[in-house]
């Protein structure tokens, strides 16, 4: 059981790699969601199986989802020239640097942290989550509801083609709205 | 109870003259003018009541006291008392106060009502500055005096040339004293917090924090953030150079007030709050305030001397004069320290004068630049006369009340800084100077241009006259302002000498 | 079979995050870096549930279902923000919206 | 306050000056020259009914404590005795003489009301001065005459350069005034207090004979005199003071302000008897002054700064007199040169109104027979200033100075003043016939308009006459018991022979410049064009060249560093926090490039910080 978990977790790591460096968007999202799925394995792997669901159906099913139909709806090329114009040392050297220091404080900590718990596999059955869920956790779950309610609400407005901020600002700048 | 009278009745007043500008522009003067004489009749009742001997052990120093409750929980209360100094200083501000309106009768056209509302918020913060005794209220308002003045100067002013606009110098007179107060304010926390490390007890008030031991280096920093706050507003030479443009951009009822009071507020703030909570640290920085003290009086000098604008000029003059208290205080000699309360009041006389005087030049010949004046001896009738007077006192002339407030200063400092002396008596000359270069260049010589002018009317020969035959009273006859400060000067003088032994050494020759 | 070490999975997440944070920082593209977030905050989510595995708490994966709500919430104003990105500079480059400059 | 002769003496000044001040223009010049002279007039009266009621000692009378501090107990009190008397009867005679005369010479003179409230205000300056039972007191009427001979000399204020002079003469005055005031804190830390009569009783106690102290104070009192009574070092502002009016000139800069120094000293004698060397500094400046200012008399053109230059070295002379002890004598000498100075400035001032105020010699001449009385003015005056011998008032004051320099064994200092006694025979004899022989040199001088009023242009000129004859010198009381024992009222040999010296040097300054002036009038010229000879004239013209040094060392460094300091750069200081916050700014706003990816950098940036320090904290972890 530990091997799913070593494997997938490689696997994870590969391809965010492979969603940062891409250059063409689609096949950053496919990475993207190969990755979720990894993830997802991850968390079967630790005796998680609500969570690896959920994950599945949610993040990789419907937000990716999301993503794919956004790149559809823009139609977006991958734009080679000007991605390798940064790809010189001066750009991307720097933040990398700064992630990897990132990365090895967090690894510092966690060694200091003296952890010492062992997942030894048994399930954490979707019912206790259920429970804790709508339990003690009851006011946080309509709090989450109302937070994708707002979001729902944003997004519909920002996203709308023809909505009057956009007619105004961009009247003189792209006459006759998008197609 | 009084005492809340006196803060509150120029606040109302305010207020009213505001309103009141709906029922025509004179009823705001009349207003404010009652308003001032109303403070003014008060404080000269208290001082004919009270008796100002010194007090005997027990019943307590102040003539009244006025304690209630604010802030329990910081110890913070609303603590106004009054004793022989303050009450002398708000029937001076009363007095000015009057002074300003009067001046300003006919020089102030727009906005009538909201102009005696900041004068008279002004005035109110200055009676509060002299009666408050509790340090936090002592310091509210330190701060509420100067709003009013930035808009007196910024709305009212009239600016100099394009660069020195009245905005910059209301803005810079706000940002000198905002800062140095905000020093202050963090000494007054400190020497709370460090009480309260000490007996547990939090208290802003006065008589606790003065038996408050501060750790030596602490106390002598906290010693520090009163004199520089005191300092920039005396003004002490590095810190003064908001004072010429402030004065040449304001007013005259605000130069009236700025020069007249506003001064007076540093000066009464180290007698009562500087010195006596830290009597060492200032024994042990007495030589270096009274080098400022010198270099104010000389660069003052100087630098009046060299000036084309008249307000300007009588502001320099008062930096200079300013140095003479600043030595007399930190001289620790009972007699220096009663000749710079005399000297404030007479400076206020003087300089409160010149600047009407220079109000009405400009009403007439529309103009402050001393280049485009001259020989207006003959084109104005009696204003040259009063100038002249007033340039005398401001000399010290004897018989002038500045004379007897600058020589008892120096007669009391002789014996403990023979060499100061030496060098203040040289601002002597250099007050000659100044002065009849002011009166020369503005009375004397030739006819810039022709054409009489007219006299002063009644309003301005009887403001004059008042302040001449107050000069010269006090200045033949100041004993009984002496006998009110006695009790006051007493006990600060005696500060210096449990710490250092400079006095006495004169003690002993009689 | 002694089972997985918790930091084994905290390292994982460390690693993920790290390398979301690396390319949020390095691409121009407000799509790469939408994704870029997406990662970020999966890998939180994971930290969550190894840890709720780990003490065989329930709550952690609660967490995690917020997480993941607040994922949705964010990654669809994300786009449609970045739609309108697209509208106005016909480009996703973030570096042409610079007009805040100082 | 009861209402004696001494109080009224001093009051009817004050009342005539606040009556002009405030009139403000309402009355006209007959009115106001009126008062001016009534005022000064009732003042002589009253001087004389105190003079008269006074029975010797001193009379106290303490209207006020002006300041009471502690210790510091100033009292506004008169003192009235001989010497007060004396100087008081000088003040209100002389000066209502001079009133007199100025009613006449300033008619048609725009705002006589100003004239004469100045002139009243001197007077009663001077009063207090001489009458002031304390140093405080006494420094008020010291400084109320300078102010009052600011106003005067700068009456004409019309004229850059008269206010100028006046501006000169009160800074410079103002000069010795604060060596007074040093020497009156001094006094009062030493001795505790500043009653004049209780500081001569408690300096001998307390300070030891040439004590260093007693030096000091005597030294500063010295400066404060020399700055007013015009001597060597202070004297630059004398002669520009004749740009006053000619009566303000006879009032202060011969009778009475001058003089002051001379009383001062007088006054504290106790404390100069304490300090020998200082006294012998006084005879020397007396000494010195005397004879600078009469070798510069010899050079002018302008008659007026001939008698400035006379008063000057006759001053000279009272203060030789004290450097030697004789302190009666200079009294003595101050009385009658009060006379026969005022004297000679009326005149000249009558023969410059006559002439259209014509003052420079060359322009003037044969006017003797068309101007009488000022001729004779000038004569009776010229006589007693050259002290002829048993005629003149200027003989028996003069000669006494001298026998007591001689009895002193000042030796030195006799031959300097029997020098002087020469030199002044000459210049007054070149100003007579300058002035009154010879061609008239413009037609102002060929046909004068002489003073015919009798009352305020013959009567003063005549009486002063009368006194400075033998008369004057025979009106004076003596002031033997009030000052301490002179030289010379011990000694009685070699009195006469001094008085034959006396008599041989007047004369042979009277022969000399009579034979050089009438007879080798040509020869003289000539030798004042030349190379040495004119260098040496233009050098005394110049006053020995002091005024220059003091413009040059003095006057224009302070206005170099007036211009140098007009820009206000301590101020600079304090634009440095606003130049800092400015340079803050500009720096950070740079980092705001808009660019959000870079703002998520700095973020990172941010957390990693915090995150290392967490782990590097040495209590770090869980």
């Amino acid at each position: 059981m530990e091997i799913a978990f070593y494997l997938s977790g490689l696997v994870a790591v590969l391809a965010t790699v492979g969603v940062i460096t891409g250059t063409s968007p689609v096949h950053a999202v496919v990475y993207l969601i190969v990755s979720l799925i990894a993830v997802a394995m991850v968390f079967f792997a630790l005796g998680a199986p609500f969570a690896g669901a959920l994950e599945i159906i949610v993040y990789a099913g419907a937000i990716m989802v999301l993503f794919v139909f956004v790149v559809m709806m823009l139609n977006l090329r991958p734009d080679a020239e000007r991605e390798l114009t940064w790809t010189h040392p001066r750009y991307w050297l720097g933040p990398s640097l700064l992630a990897l220091v990132l990365l090895g404080a967090l690894l510092a900590l966690l060694r200091q942290g003296g952890v010492s718990e062992v997942i030894d596999g048994e399930l954490l059955t979707a019912r206790a989550v259920g429970l804790t869920l709508f339990g003690p956790w009851l006011m946080v779950v309509e709090l989450a509801a109302i937070l994708l309610l707002a979001a729902l609400v944003t997004a519909s407005h920002v996203g709308r083609r023809s909505n009057p901020l956009n007619r105004k600002m961009s009247g003189n700048r792209n006459r006759g709205g998008t197609p | 109870m009084i005492l809340v009278w006196l803060i509150l009745i120029p606040f109302l007043g305010g207020l009213l003259c505001w309103q009141a500008e709906r029922w025509g522009e004179q009823a705001p003067r009349w207003i404010a003018l009652a308003t001032m004489l109303f403070v003014l009749v008060i404080s000269v009742l208290l001082w004919l009541g009270g008796n100002f001997s010194l007090p005997g052990n027990g019943e307590s120093q102040w003539l009244l006291e006025w304690r209630v409750d604010w802030i329990p929980r910081f110890g913070i209360e609303i603590h106004l008392a009054l004793d022989g100094l303050s009450l002398i200083l708000v029937a001076l501000t009363g007095f000015l106060g009057a002074l300003a309106v009067l001046c300003s009768w006919h020089e102030i056209a727009h906005r009538v009502g909201f102009f005696h509302l900041n004068l008279l918020f002004i005035l109110g913060g200055v009676v509060g500055v002299f009666l408050a005794l509790d340090l936090f209220l002592f310091f509210l308002f330190w701060e509420m005096m100067l709003v009013p003045m930035y808009f007196l100067i910024a709305l009212w002013g009239h600016s100099g040339s394009p660069g020195q606009t009245r905005i910059r110098a209301a803005t810079r007179f706000f940002i000198y004293t905002q800062a140095s107060g905000l020093l202050m304010l963090v000494a007054i926390l400190a020497l709370v917090f460090v009480h309260y490390s000490n007996t547990g007890e939090l208290s802003f008030s006065y008589d606790v924090l003065r038996g408050t031991d501060v750790p030596e280096p602490l106390a002598f920093w906290l010693m520090l953030g009163f004199f520089i706050a005191f300092a920039v507003k005396l003004p002490v030479v590095p810190f003064h150079g908001w004072l010429p443009d402030a004065h040449a951009q304001a007013p005259t009822a605000g130069s009236v007030d700025l020069a007249g009071i506003l001064l007076k507020t540093a000066a009464y703030g180290m007698i009562r709050f500087a010195l006596p909570l830290f009597p060492e640290q200032s024994a042990a920085f007495a030589p270096v305030a009274m080098t400022l003290g010198l270099v104010g009086i000389i660069y003052g000098a100087v630098l009046a001397c060299g000036q084309q604008d008249i307000k300007r000029l009588i502001a320099y003059t008062s930096i200079s004069h300013m140095g003479f208290v600043l030595i007399a205080l930190y001289s620790g000699s009972e007699l220096a320290i009663q000749g710079a309360i005399i000297l404030m009041v007479a400076h206020a006389f003087s300089s409160a004068g010149l600047f009407i005087l220079s109000g009405q030049l400009y009403e007439r010949i529309h103009t402050r630049d001393m280049r485009t004046m001259g020989g207006l001896w003959s084109r104005i009738p009696v204003l040259p006369g009063f100038t002249l007077c007033f340039v005398a006192a401001s000399l010290g002339m004897p018989a002038t009340a500045n004379f007897v407030g600058e020589f008892m200063v120096l007669f009391g400092t002789f014996p403990s800084a023979p060499v100061v002396v030496v060098i203040a008596s040289v601002g002597l000359v250099l007050a000659a100077i100044y002065s009849l270069l002011l009166m020369q260049r503005v009375h004397y010589g030739p006819e810039y241009r022709p054409g009489p002018l007219k006299g002063p009317d009644a309003r301005e020969y009887g403001m004059m006259l008042t302040l001449l035959v107050l000069t010269i009273a006090v200045g033949l006859y100041p004993q009984p302002l002496l006998d009110t400060t006695a009790a006051v000067a007493a006990p600060v003088a005696e500060l210096f000498t449990d710490g250092a032994d400079l006095a006495a050494r004169a003690g002993e020759v009689n | 079979m002694n089972g997985i070490p918790m930091e084994h999975g905290l390292i994982l997440a460390s690693i993920l995050f790290s390398l979301g944070l690396a390319g949020l920082m390095l691409r121009r593209s407000m799509l790469f870096v939408l994704m870029s977030l997406e990662v970020m905050l999966n890998s939180a989510a994971l930290a969550f549930v190894v840890g709720a595995t780990a003490w065989n708490q329930p709550d952690g994966q609660a967490m995690f279902l917020l997480v993941i709500t607040l994922a949705a919430a964010e990654a669809s104003v994300g786009l449609a923000l970045m739609i309108q990105l697209y509208q106005r500079y016909r480009s996703l480059d973030l570096d042409a919206a610079s007009r805040m400059r100082g | 306050m009861m209402v004696t002769p001494v109080v009224l003496s001093f009051l009817f000044p004050l009342m005539g000056t606040l009556i002009l001040a405030f009139s403000a223009g309402r009355l006209g010049p007959r009115a106001s020259s009126v008062i001016g002279v009534g005022s000064v007039g009732l003042a002589a009266l009253a001087t004389l009914w105190a003079v008269m009621g006074h029975g010797g000692g001193t009379e106290g009378v303490t209207l006020w404590t002006w300041i009471a501090v502690g210790d510091f107990q100033p009292t506004i009190g008169l003192a009235v005795d001989g010497l007060a008397l004396v100087m008081m009867s000088v003040i209100t005679g002389v000066g209502f003489l001079i009133h007199l005369f100025a009613a006449w010479y300033m008619t048609g003179e725009a705002g006589i009301t100003r004239f004469y409230a100045w002139m009243n205000l001197f007077v009663f300056s001077m009063m207090l001065l001489v009458l002031g039972d304390n140093l405080l007191l006494l420094f008020l009427g010291w400084e109320g005459v300078g102010l009052c001979s600011y106003g005067l000399i700068g009456y004409y204020y019309q004229g850059l350069d008269n206010a100028r002079a006046a501006f000169k003469a009160f800074v410079v005055t103002r000069i010795g005034d604060v060596f007074l005031a040093l020497g009156l804190f001094l006094i009062f830390m030493e001795l505790g207090t500043l009653d004049i009569a209780t500081v001569l009783a408690r300096a001998p106690e307390l300070w030891a004979e040439g004590s260093a102290t007693a030096n000091l104070a005597a030294l500063l009192v010295l400066g404060g005199a020399l700055g007013k009574s015009a001597q060597v070092p202070l004297h630059t502002w004398l002669p520009d003071a004749m740009a006053g009016p000619t009566p303000v000139s006879a009032l202060i800069h011969a009778a009475t302000m001058v003089t002051a120094g001379v009383y001062l000293i007088a006054r504290l004698n106790g404390l100069f008897l304490l300090a020998p060397d200082v006294m012998l500094l006084v005879g020397v400046i007396g000494a010195v002054s005397l004879l600078l200012a009469a070798f510069a008399a010899l050079a002018q053109t302008d008659i007026k700064r001939v008698l400035a230059y006379s008063t000057m070295s006759q001053i000279g002379y009272m203060f030789f007199a004290l450097g030697v002890g004789a302190f009666d004598a200079a009294i003595f000498h101050l009385v009658t040169h009060a006379f026969f100075k005022a004297l000679l400035f009326l005149s000249a001032g009558a023969v410059i109104i006559s002439c259209h105020h014509e003052q420079d010699m060359g322009k003037l001449g044969g006017l003797w027979r068309k101007l009488p009385v000022a001729y004779g003015g000038f004569v009776v005056g010229g006589a007693a200033l050259v002290a002829l011998p048993l005629v003149s008032a200027g003989f028996f004051s003069k000669d006494e100075i001298l026998w007591q320099a001689m009895a002193a064994e000042r030796t030195g200092l006799l031959i300097a003043g029997l020098l002087g006694a020469v030199l002044t025979g000459i210049y007054t004899v070149r100003l007579i016939l300058g002035t009154f022989h010879g061609e008239p040199g413009s037609d102002h001088a060929r046909h004068p308009e002489p003073g015919t009023s009798v009352f305020t242009h013959h009567l003063p000129l005549v009486v002063l006459a009368v006194l400075s004859t033998f008369i004057g010198a025979w009106i004076y009381p003596g002031l033997g018991g009030l000052f301490p024992e002179a030289p010379g009222d011990t000694v009685e040999t070699g009195h006469t022979l001094l008085q034959v010296l006396a008599m041989g040097a007047a004369i042979a300054g009277l022969a000399l410049a009579g034979w050089l002036f009438l007879m080798r009038r040509s020869w003289l010229d000539n030798i004042t064009d030349k190379g040495a000879g004119a260098g040496l004239w233009k050098l005394w013209h110049h006053a020995w060249g002091f005024d220059a040094l003091f413009d040059r060392a003095l006057v224009r460094p302070w206005q170099w560093s007036v211009r140098m300091l007009r820009f206000d750069f301590i101020n600079l200081f304090m634009n440095l926090p606003a130049l800092i916050a400015r340079a803050f700014n500009a720096g950070l706003v740079r980092s705001q490039n808009g660019r959000t990816r870079s703002y998520a950098v700095v973020m990172v940036f941010g957390t990693t910080v915090i995150l290392l320090a967490l782990a590097l904290a040495p209590g770090g972890g869980a």
